[in-house]
């Protein structure tokens, strides 16, 4: 187990310090992640969504539908630990 | 190279918490343990995406800073992109924190379960009791 | 930005991760992963993400921290490894 | 309109899982015919949605309207349509078949059970549906956490099965996110369509490499393939008969629709084949899951679990038309995914049925099945035949694409492979309908009469209807393969092939 657990590090841990090193310098903000799709987030949420945080406007609204699956996630862990962990009640079932 | 291993060490960390959370998920041998490396596992990927979002050269948080009510009145609010931070993968990380916290509790339901019905959280036993029952 | 603040905590980081997973008191342990989770918060804010921080207080350290010491309590303490 | 029903697939069965509780703590009876009624929105939706891809051609759904990459889009093509249509028909017959299973397995869990059950079906609806990478990751959670919590709820060894199945689903799970924030950090986009496009000229960096890497291996985790197998045969075979009724016909399936959707959309075809060998690799590790899945499948004596490490073998064939990456390997495996979603389906509602009527499913008490089971004994006959591969069950067609894409490749072993699991296939299928139809039974002497006496035992209509269903379906599909493939599937394969 232990071994196979080693083995399994040694090659991801390989994997990524292999990808590491042709990354976008840390922090530039002329890379492709800082340059293609936010600069519109920080430019237009004030004026589109009249919120000054840009996460909140971003969360709520360009991207709200994620937020309703995370909301659906909350429930589904509720509603599955309830289905768990709820016992039989007596006389009910064996 | 003391230089280049400096200049990105939020990555090097991220791959060690990555590996650190591996480790306690697959060579563990107590499930709580395992669970606990899931939640070192899920933050350091949660780590790696704030650490994309870092811009360097006086950006500051992604919350706009000067007059709101006046600027958006105008609707001519120029905003400099550079001193902002990559609000993005900050959203994309709410709902990952949130998504991670909703699997720890999902697993420690069934681990209430496990330990129901084998009276044990440790690998080793569970697996010589469902050996010696047959299931 | 602050390098040597952000190396301190990322060490603290790791140090408190490795504690987590060798300690064999598992209630120590939860515990311990509550602190990896605040000194994981505070490195965020010192990146600039205040808010997946202070979610991350409230929700990663707050109630998973919770639910784990919550889940301990109703089965055992000691583990083996 | 059509478009609209890109929403609909998902808002209906999300907002009936919240309603669910509601009703079911007002009147208990009521989820099942709830849950049954709101699963036909989206029949006809992605109905609709096929109809109208078609009739003229993808389109996409752009929600609260924000244009792509700021907002997050509906893309839905070919390949989008036919998986939807594939999950809301066969969610739709097993949430029919549910209601006796679940009234005797978990009489006082029915609430849950029906809320968690609608969530699964939106999740798997939402991973196919979307065309954000981000979005596919909390669809794909949603169905993880319902589908682990049903799971648990299963026979004795259950919540252990499922606990494995939570650490390697969540190790799947964040690989592909990691591989996400890889194509992130270099293309700067998460829509699909738009990372596809900026993606090519990245195509040697390292980061594009460990990003294909991180997702290929985190999907193959969901998807059971062989390596990555171990947490699926004990988790399938042990949770609930309808819950596996439904997981194990669409989970995997939905996982392979994701490695369709991540080799040949977001990556281009050629980056997988050529710059990363990851087709050649995919190959292999197809082979080795196809014979080690039978073999163990033989081993076994409990039907739900030899059905479960067959899951392994069969989602081996999808894995083999993906890899070989030629035009009739690609079509053998699209046409696989429904084969396989209908064979499934219809083999695990019926170890569900039996398991309703014996208890247990220990192949060898199945003497005299045939006498007392007739119609679900012939479904499973239909069944067997669609795994094995005979005429005219859809089986056939696309195992004969497969065997085609194998020569065209000119990979002879996969060839020998491919027939030779069909043998394996006969040894377990058979061995099954050998006990059930044609071992004698011994006469009990110590009763007052020693006569056998055959009584048709059937299971109630409301669980065999779906069962024949099923089975009419893999006919169907069988018959029909060859339109199918001609209006829908030849649209799926990439244009360099």
């Amino acid at each position: 187990m232990k071994v196979i657990a080693i083995l399994i590090i040694v090659l991801t841990g390989g994997l990524l310090i292999y990808g590491v090193e042709e990354m976008p310098d840390w922090g530039d903000p002329n890379s492709p992640a800082s340059s293609h799709v936010s600069p519109k987030y920080i430019q237009e949420a004030l004026e589109k969504t009249a919120t000054p945080n840009m996460v909140t406007a971003v969360l709520g609204d360009y991207r709200g539908y994620d937020t309703m699956g995370e909301t659906a996630v909350i429930f589904t862990a509720g509603i599955g630990c309830i289905l768990m962990l709820r016992k039989k009640r007596k006389g009910e079932g064996d | 190279m003391l230089e280049y291993i400096i200049s990105k060490y939020n990555f090097w960390v991220y791959i060690i918490l990555l590996l650190i959370g591996l480790y306690a998920m697959l060579g563990k041998k107590n499930l709580v343990k395992k669970l606990i490396g899931m939640n070192i596992f899920q933050s350091a990927v949660i780590l790696f995406y704030v650490s994309i979002g870092v811009k360097k050269g006086g950006a500051t948080v992604p919350i706009f800073m000067g007059d709101a009510h006046a600027a958006h009145g105008h609707g001519q609010a120029i905003i400099d992109v550079a001193s902002y931070i990559n609000p993005l993968p900050h959203v994309l990380m709410l709902t990952a924190i949130v998504v991670s916290i909703a699997t720890t509790g999902v697993a420690l339901a069934v681990l209430i379960l496990i330990f129901r019905r084998y009276k044990t959280l440790e690998l080793d036993e569970i697996i010589k009791i469902r050996k010696d029952t047959g299931v | 930005m602050i390098w040597q603040l952000d190396i301190i905590l990322c060490i603290f980081v790791v140090i408190c991760a490795i504690a987590a997973i060798t300690v064999k008191d598992l209630l120590a342990a939860v515990i311990i992963l509550g602190a990896y989770s605040f000194f994981m918060c505070i490195l965020w804010t010192e990146m600039g993400a205040v808010d997946v921080a202070f979610t991350e207080a409230s929700v990663g350290a707050g109630v998973g921290t919770v639910l784990f010491i919550a889940a301990v309590n109703k089965t055992k303490r000691r583990s083996k490894d | 309109m059509a478009t609209h029903f890109a929403a609909l697939v998902i808002i209906i069965p999300l907002i009936a899982a919240l309603f669910v509780p509601i009703i079911g703590w007002w009147k208990k009876g009521l989820c099942y015919p709830l849950v049954v009624a709101v699963l036909i929105v989206p029949l006809i939706s992605s109905l609709g949605i096929l109809n109208r891809v078609i009739e003229s051609g993808p389109f996409s759904y752009y929600l609260g309207g924000w244009a792509p990459p700021w907002g997050i889009e509906y893309a839905i093509d070919y390949l989008n349509a036919f998986v939807l249509v594939i999950i809301s028909a066969i969610s739709l017959i097993v949430s029919i078949y549910s209601k006796k299973s679940v009234e005797k397995e978990m009489p006082e869990k029915v609430v849950p059970f029906y809320s968690l059950f609608l969530l699964l079906v939106t999740g798997l609806l939402g991973i196919v549906v979307t065309g954000d990478l981000f979005n596919v990751f909390v669809f794909l959670e949603i169905a993880a956490l319902s589908c682990y919590a049903l799971m648990a709820i299963g026979r004795d060894g259950a919540p252990f099965a499922t606990f494995r199945y939570i650490i390697m689903g969540t190790i799947g799970a964040s690989f592909y996110l990691l591989g996400v924030g890889y194509l992130y950090i270099i293309t700067g986009s998460l829509n699909m369509l738009d990372v596809a496009q900026r993606l090519p000229e990245f195509y040697h960096s390292r980061v594009v490499l460990t990003a294909g890497v991180f997702m290929i291996v985190g999907i193959g985790l969901k998807m059971a393939l062989y390596p990555l197998h171990a947490w699926a045969p004990n988790a399938y075979a042990d949770a609930p008969s309808t819950v596996s009724g439904l997981v194990a016909p669409l989970m995997t399936k939905v996982a392979a629709y994701m490695m369709i959707r991540i080799m040949f959309t977001v990556f281009k075809p050629v980056f997988f084949v050529e710059i990363i060998p990851v087709t050649t690799i995919l190959t292999w590790m197809a082979a080795v899951s196809i014979i080690v899945g039978s073999i163990y499948a033989i081993a076994q004596t409990d039907l739900k679990k030899m059905l479960s490490y067959s899951i392994v073998a069969q989602i081996g064939y999808i894995a083999l038309g993906i890899g070989l990456a030629n035009r009739s390997g690609l079509t053998g495996a699209v046409l696989h995914i429904l084969n396989e979603a209908f064979t499934k389906g219809c083999v695990f509602l019926v170890a569900g049925a039996i398991v309703y009527k014996m208890g247990s499913c220990n192949i060898n008490d199945f003497k005299d099945l045939y006498r007392k089971m007739p119609f679900t004994m012939s479904a499973f006959l239909i069944g067997a035949f669609s795994m094995v591969g005979i005429p005219p069950t859809c089986g056939f067609f696309s195992k004969i694409y497969l065997i085609m894409g194998a020569i065209n490749a000119e990979k002879w072993i996969f060839v020998a492979v491919l027939l030779f699991s069909s043998i394996l296939n006969v040894i377990y299928f058979f061995r099954v309908i050998k006990i059930a139809a044609f071992d004698e039974v011994i006469p009990d002497y110590s009763r007052t009469t020693p006569y056998i006496t055959y009584r048709l035992d059937e299971v109630p209509l409301s669980m065999l209807i779906p069962i024949l269903i099923m089975a009419a379906g893999i006919l169907v599909c069988g018959i029909f393969s060859p339109e199918i493939i001609n209006t829908v599937i030849q649209h799926i394969i990439p244009a360099s092939f």
